[in-house]
């Protein structure tokens, strides 16, 4: 956090589906390195906040920018190629490619090998392949997924799909990684070899996360500082502490107490 | 690709043997099934007749195939008849296109080709040049369309006719343009011509625009399926004058679509009519309603001339080779059909008389006979 | 009230539940615990008629149930709250509630148990004529719980309710899923919080890879180190 | 006047489209099958209503009870045979079951009866040409136009209002869940066939008596115009369907009108795929972006 | 390694592919093969070409596509004139007759940017049937009576062109382009979030696509004599794409095998003409009920033979399954 200059910087966004503000006046900023928590009641439009930092949705109101160049209206692969990369709450994998390939297609965008080298099968093509194959296997190794290599990405149980969802995000090489309740659905074990596995990538990779969770325990314990969401505007930011017991975040989504 | 279908050539030639084999590449589903079926019943029903005696002892034995409405299905059930089946000769197609289709594989394999009903002059003649191999029992079609135009010029001294075609049909736009043609020159002047296509439903909106254009004569050269809707539909959009078609019309489906009432001051060029007298026509009539239990249209009529076409030149040839047959045909003379007296021309197209018929609160009565 | 015994379930070939046996009586809640893909969902699924066992009985009041099919299991008073709320999501609030009255033909019953429904879930009530796919997280979690209500269960099967939940509607339904036990409806449910369901159920199963691996009185399991370190998240 | 005539001609030959895309809708809505065969059972339902009326001597209301009961029948065999086992395989697999099964009717039929036209006799209905200032209306095609009209409105209230069609709307969107509820999926969906097999076999008759020509490859065309009508008017949209029939209709006979009658099925293409550029789902559908 | 043995593989089946060739050449020139055998091998290959090319729009990149017989028209179109009326050589004209349709892909391929599913399969079923009238009313080539076509469609032409549309496809989808594709049918709002740019591919799955449906087309028009519009109707194209569900959705050769058995049982069926459309319906309806999966499910002829998958796999994920 030694540098001063925000990777990412929302300015007032927002978004209206019909009359309904999903999300309104938003002003984020992530530093180089962060690991920053969202958190708000379920609708409060944290999954559709990232919708608007991918491009799956344009903003109706308001600026994103990444390193300080605009990224509104961008189509959803060039936000990716420039750097912002997520997981999805309901995954959303490949699911007949098997996990190897899942990876590789992240790569694809890396890849240098043109359309003609590779129906004529020039040598271009196999030096590209080979690489996008070494890369991939060296990513499934860290998710000690490189054993299910081969297999269908729908057969893998729910827990390593979680890790392959992240896994095939961080092949697309991104600066910025968004996480989406990663652990829902995780027992309180996998959900502790989850936030080991966060904090790993995030120091190996140079990363900036952005995470989404309802399991007050993973956010509390891993993030540094938080946002709150609640009908589709902040109420609140600051350490775990101070969220914890801000009194407003209390009222409107955690109860007297935090388990 | 792999072949897997490579077995060794038929059996038997058409020579050998009590049997005379005849190849049949007709339309028998797909978009125009109605008029290939019928052709192909005319057909059995006479190779029924004809093998109650035979040709010289010999039967005639027919081969179908299908062509599904298809061009490409036509070549290559040809192809079927000539080098799996080798046939003798092949009957076929119901239509002009499904013919032209199969024209180079007759010439190539030297099999004669007769079309029943393909009217298009490019069939049996190609830039200036008969095919040898290719002949027709049909009308071409300028000639009943000169009638057509005649019969409007003389009888209702019409002057503004409308034309509406069935652009599906090669027969349909041949009697249009010669329409047309006889009709400009005799003074008359074309104020629409319109189109559709073959198996529409709807043609209220065209003849709407017909109206508009006040027509004192409509020529309506099409098939019945059709033709019969057009007539009761322009009947009533108010449309109330003399139309006129060809033989495309004959089928007494044509007065159960329409209605009999729409039909009257309705008028069709015919080279048989099944409420003809002629014992012949009534005799096939006869024998083709006793088989089928329905009553033969103008494909059923020349599916069966053209079997009789056939085993009267085989007959002549004295010898069942595709040459033999071929000369044999080429020299049809004064041969007695149910579509009438029948020679085939130099361009083996056949030469015969046409009769206009007139429609009479359902009925068709004669009108008059033109010559070629 | 239900006894299982025995069971196979299979998935094409492959084998999800491996000769489970348990035991619910009248008006406990009972509570699954166990590993994702451990055979929790299947299981349920069995009981309420949407998967057909191969071998092994299913008894329901001292009668068989099992490979009837889903309706007449509901109808015997089974109401089954499947994994993901599975709300029809095109229709209004008011109709998936009468949705879940299918099979009833009592008019005064079935206004009776709606009324009784919006008294547990007022959120309901306010969202009556709402797009069911609209409505948040909770909401739909609340209106599976009450579609299923609807039936006039006397056991009612909740798979994961609280998933995806945010903290605070983790409490309150949890909550009410006390309120209606209390009503006299037996529960059998299933959670990933597994502290949260041993705090609420009488008794509680361990399911691991298909089998039933430990079971016995909630607070024995909860205070159990084996369980505390696999289950409860070692602390 | 001439132009009103043509809406006119629109708007009764697009009655005759709406008519068969109810039924069309309906069944590709609630199961999200393309249901190809809808147009031969259309053809099945003009033939029975021919041979209700002309040998068992029916008038038009019996026939067209006779042919709604018949063609209800013949939909849910259908279903139940050919595409009963693709329940769970995909919705492109069970479309070429549709395609053989629409096939295996257009052929079947051929086969027993040959493929001559028929034509319905021209009593069926009382014809009477009403005209207003020139402009000339057929009795019968307001009778089509009311028809499809009340037909809508039932429709519309039988899959919204009633208990089996919020079953069906249930088992539509999610098969599970709806067995969670108590109902009966296969009787649900044979419901679902039997009551757009019915609508297909009204449609038929009233096209029959309309035209008065069918013949067994008659379904096709006006099947495939029903499936645009629905896709225009939005999948599974009940008025829709109803103003996507119209639409294509009048569209039709403006061109012709205009003298392109040949270019009148190029113009109506253009137009729905003109139109599915601007609405994706149609006039109707909710063009819902999906939630990730 | 895996280069050198992929490479094993390439010769292994180019060899096998000469082999054949020259066998059937063989038996052709020595007249072994009646005329009608010929014919029908020449049109299992093209066939064999539709399949595969309609297979990479629906089978790799999920495009509900249905309007395949649209792009065979306008092949077959181009070649003709370019022939016929322009006096080129037929190397030339099948050139032309892809680049056309691959025009015309390009422009199909549009629409589908903001079309999905069903809306998708009608508008192509529409721009096919577009196609068809437009050729219907062009005079130039003959309107509804179709243009004659000369007989230039030989054994090498076919072979050849059914060799390259084959390997060009296969090495398009064994890529990582390909996975693109793929990833686009598995999960559009996935890849695009991964980085793929999916506007890019799917309009480059049409043209590609459609450029091989226009050799077919080329092949088309020089073997039959004559084409017109009636040949290039929606159901043409219901044919290409039961020979891809049938074969196996994602399956390349499951789209041959399946374009290689239509083809015979079609022909076969010649010798029973009244019952032919109907046993023709209830084999397509039989095999789909016992293997909705297709002939070849999501598998490759290769996996057969080699333990290491070929990428590929079908769209079969449970959204779209039907109720029904
Ligand atoms: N495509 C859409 N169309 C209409 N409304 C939408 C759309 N996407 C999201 N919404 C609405 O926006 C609001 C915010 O939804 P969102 O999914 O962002 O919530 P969330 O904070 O992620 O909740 P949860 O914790 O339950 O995932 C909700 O009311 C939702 O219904
Ligand atoms: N439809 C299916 N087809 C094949 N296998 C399945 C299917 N559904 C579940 N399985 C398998 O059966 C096993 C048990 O799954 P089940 O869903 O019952 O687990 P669970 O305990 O409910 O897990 P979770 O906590 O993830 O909900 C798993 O291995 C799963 O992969
Ligand atoms: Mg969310
Ligand atoms: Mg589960």
């Amino acid at each position: 956090m030694a540098n001063n200059t925000p990777l990412l910087k929302v300015d007032n966004a927002g978004i209206q589906f019909g009359g309904l503000k999903a999300v309104s006046g938003v002003n984020v900023e992530l530093f180089p390195g962060e690991l920053v928590g969202l958190i708000g009641p379920n609708g409060a439009g944290k999954t559709t906040f990232f919708n608007l930092l991918t491009g799956v949705y344009v903003p109706t109101e308001g600026s994103i920018s990444l390193n300080g160049e605009r990224l509104n209206k961008q189509p959803p692969f060039k936000i990716t190629r420039k750097g912002i990369s997520r997981t999805f709450q309901n995954i959303r994998l490949f699911s007949e490619l098997s996990v190897i390939d899942n990876v590789k297609v992240a790569y694809h965008s890396l890849a240098k090998h043109s359309i003609p080298s590779s129906i004529l099968r020039i040598p271009g093509h196999f030096k590209g392949e080979q690489e996008m194959h070494e890369q991939a296997v060296e990513f499934l190794k860290i998710f000690n997924l490189d054993r299910f290599m081969d297999e269908k990405a729908k057969n893998l149980p729910y827990g390593q799909q979680r890790r392959l969802e992240i896994a095939r995000a961080l092949a697309a090489n991104p600066k910025l990684l968004l996480l989406d309740e990663p652990a829902a659905g995780m027992n309180p074990q996998e959900t502790q070899e989850l936030m080991k596995l966060i904090g790993f990538i995030r120091e190996k990779f140079n990363l900036t996360v952005l995470l989404i969770e309802h399991d007050m325990p993973l956010v509390m314990g891993v993030c540094e500082r938080i946002y709150v969401l609640d009908h589709g505007q902040l109420i609140a930011q600051g350490t775990p502490a101070e969220i914890r017991n801000n009194p407003k975040v209390i009222e409107a989504y955690l109860g007297e107490e935090v388990s | 690709g792999c072949g897997g279908a490579e077995k060794s050539g038929g059996s038997g030639g058409s020579g050998g043997g009590d049997t005379i084999k005849i190849g049949a590449n007709m339309e028998l589903s797909g978009g125009v099934a109605s008029y290939g079926q019928s052709g192909v019943q005319g057909l059995e029903l006479a190779f029924e007749e004809i093998n109650k005696e035979g040709i010289d002892g010999k039967k005639l034995e027919l081969v179908k195939v299908d062509n599904k409405s298809d061009a490409a299905e036509a070549t290559n059930g040809a192809l079927k008849l000539a080098t799996q089946d080798k046939v003798a000769a092949i009957v076929g197609a119901a239509t002009s296109t499904n013919t032209l289709a199969q024209v180079q594989i007759a010439t190539d394999n030297k099999l004669p080709l007769i079309t029943p009903t393909g009217t298009n002059p490019d069939i049996t003649n190609k830039g200036g040049k008969v095919n040898d191999w290719v002949f027709r029992t049909c009308f071409i079609d300028p000639f009943q369309g000169t009638v057509a135009a005649n019969f409007a010029s003389d009888k209702f001294k019409s002057k503004n006719a409308a034309v509406f075609i069935d652009t599906a049909s090669d027969y349909s736009k041949g009697l249009a343009k010669a329409f047309k043609e006889s009709y400009t020159k005799n003074g008359g002047k074309i104020v629409a011509e319109e189109a559709y296509v073959a198996k529409d439903t709807d043609f209220r909106a065209t003849l709407t625009r017909i109206k508009s254009a006040k027509p004192d004569f409509i020529f309506l050269p099409g098939y019945y399926e059709e033709v019969g809707l057009i007539v009761k539909q322009a009947r009533e959009a108010g449309i109330d004058v003399p139309i006129m078609g060809g033989d495309g019309w004959d089928s007494p489906k044509l007065v159960e679509i329409a209605g009999g009432k729409a039909l009257n001051n309705t008028f069709i060029t015919n080279h048989y009519s099944a409420a003809d007298k002629d014992p012949k026509v009534q005799d096939f009539v006869k024998a083709y309603e006793a088989k089928y239990n329905e009553t033969p249209d103008g494909f059923a009529a020349l599916g069966y001339d053209t079997a009789y076409l056939l085993a009267d030149a085989i007959k002549r040839a004295g010898d069942a080779s595709p040459e033999k047959i071929k000369e044999a045909l080429a020299e049809t003379k004064d041969l007695a059909l149910v579509s009438g007296q029948v020679t085939l021309n130099e361009q083996h197209d056949p030469i015969k008389p046409a009769s206009i018929l007139k429609y009479e609160d359902g009925k068709q009565t004669f009108d008059s006979k033109v010559n070629p | 009230m239900l006894k299982v015994e025995g069971i196979d379930v299979f998935y094409g070939n492959i084998q999800a539940i491996k000769g489970v046996t348990l035991e619910i009586n009248e008006g406990e809640i009972v509570t699954l615990i166990g590993a994702n893909g451990a055979g929790k969902s299947t299981l349920l699924k069995t009981i309420s008629g949407l998967l057909k066992p191969k071998h092994g009985k299913i008894l329901y009041e001292g009668k068989s149930i099992a490979g009837k099919a889903a309706q007449t299991i509901v109808k015997q008073g089974i109401s089954h709250v499947p994994e993901g709320r599975r709300i029809f999501a095109n229709m209004t609030v008011e109709e998936n509630l009468e949705l879940g009255a299918f099979l009833r033909k009592d008019k005064a019953g079935i206004k009776q148990d709606l009324d009784k429904v919006y008294e547990l879930f007022p959120r309901l009530l306010e969202r009556l004529k709402q797009q069911a796919g609209t409505l948040s997280g909770g909401e739909q979690q609340m209106l599976a719980m009450g579609r299923a209500l609807m039936a006039r269960p006397r056991l009612l099967l909740l798979d994961e309710p609280s998933m995806g939940l945010a903290p605070l509607l983790v409490k309150t339904i949890f909550r009410i899923i006390e309120e209606i036990n209390q009503t006299g409806t037996t529960i059998l449910l299933v959670e990933q919080n597994a502290n949260l369901a041993l705090s609420i159920a009488d008794r509680a199963y361990v399911v691991e890879t298909g089998r039933i691996v430990l079971s016995g009185d909630a607070e024995d399991l909860t205070a159990s180190e084996q369980i505390k370190m696999a289950y409860l998240g070692g602390h | 006047m001439e132009l009103i005539q043509q809406l006119i001609n629109g708007i009764s030959l697009g009655s005759i489209y709406a008519l068969i895309a109810l039924g069309y809708t309906m069944v590709y809505g609630i199961v999200k099958l393309i249901n190809f065969a809808h147009g031969d059972v259309f053809m099945v339902g003009a033939f029975v209503g021919f041979y209700s009326i002309t040998i068992l001597d029916l008038t038009f209301f019996p026939a067209l009870l006779l042919t709604m009961a018949v063609t209800a029948l013949f939909g849910v065999i259908i279903e139940r045979i050919a595409y009963k086992p693709l329940r769970n395989a995909t919705r492109i697999a069970a479309l070429i079951t549709a395609i053989g099964v629409s096939l295996l009717i257009e052929y079947g039929f051929i086969y027993f009866r040959g493929a001559q036209p028929e034509a319905y006799p021209a009593d069926v209905l009382p014809t009477e040409k009403i005209s207003i200032l020139g402009v000339s209306i057929n009795s019968q095609s307001i009778f089509i136009l009311l028809t499809s009209v009340v037909l809508m409105i039932i429709l519309q209230f039988v899959v919204h209002k009633t208990k089996i069609g919020k079953a069906m709307r249930a088992v539509s969107f999610d098969a599970e869940a709806a067995r969670l509820m108590g109902i009966n999926v296969n009787n649900t969906i044979s419901a679902t066939f039997a009551i757009g097999s019915a609508l297909a076999g009204a449609a038929g008759v009233i096209f029959g008596i309309y035209y008065s020509k069918i013949e067994p490859l008659m379904g096709i065309i006006p099947g495939l115009k029903a499936f645009v009508a629905a896709v225009l008017g939005g999948i599974g949209i009940i008025p829709g369907a109803m103003v996507g029939g119209l639409l294509l209709g009048v569209v039709e006979s403006l061109v012709s009108a205009a003298g392109y009658s040949l270019w009148r099925d190029a113009v109506a293409f253009i137009v729905l795929i003109l139109i599915l550029i601007f609405l994706p789902s149609g006039l109707f559908g909710k063009n819902r972006r999906e939630k990730v | 390694m895996t280069i050198l043995k992929r490479a094993k593989g390439f010769w292994l089946s180019i060899t096998l592919s000469i082999i054949l060739f020259a066998v059937i050449q063989f038996l052709i020139n020595g007249a072994y093969l009646n005329g009608f055998y010929i014919n029908t091998i020449f049109f299992m290959g093209i066939n064999i070409i539709l399949a595969v090319s309609l297979h990479l729009i629906i089978g790799i990149t999920g495009q509900f596509s249905i309007g395949h017989a649209g792009f065979l028209a306008v092949g077959a179109y181009a070649s003709a004139i370019m022939t016929m009326k322009m006096e080129q050589p037929f190397v030339v004209s099948i050139i032309v007759g892809g680049i056309v349709a691959a025009i015309a892909g390009l422009i199909i391929g549009i629409p589908s940017l903001r079309l999905k599913g069903d809306y998708l399969a009608i508008a192509t079923l529409g721009f096919g049937e577009i196609v068809r009238i437009t050729f219907l009313n062009i005079d130039y080539v003959g309107g509804a009576s179709g243009m004659q076509v000369s007989h230039l469609t030989t054994w090498p032409w076919v072979f050849g062109c059914v060799l390259i549309t084959i390997l060009v496809i296969r090495n398009f989808t064994n890529s990582t382009h390909g996975r693109a594709c793929i990833s686009i049918r598995e999960d559009e709002t996935a890849a695009d979030a991964m980085g793929i740019n999916t506007t890019y591919y799917k309009v480059i799955a049409f043209v590609i696509g459609s450029f091989f449906a226009g050799i077919a087309g080329s092949l088309y028009a020089h073997n039959f004599y004559i084409i017109q519009p009636s040949n290039f109707g929606f159901l043409k194209s219901f044919d290409i794409l039961i020979y891809v569900v049938l074969g196996g959705l994602g399956s390349m050769s499951g789209a041959v095998i399946a374009a290689i058995l239509l083809t015979i049982i079609s022909t076969f069926l010649q010798d029973y003409p009244e019952t032919r459309m109907v046993i023709y319906s209830i084999i397509l309806i039989v095999m789909m009920i016992y293997r909705p999966q297709g002939l070849m499910g999501t598998k490759e002829f290769t996996s057969f033979f080699k333990k290491k998958k070929d990428i590929g796999g079908g769209p079969g994920d449970g959204k779209q399954h039907t109720v029904a």
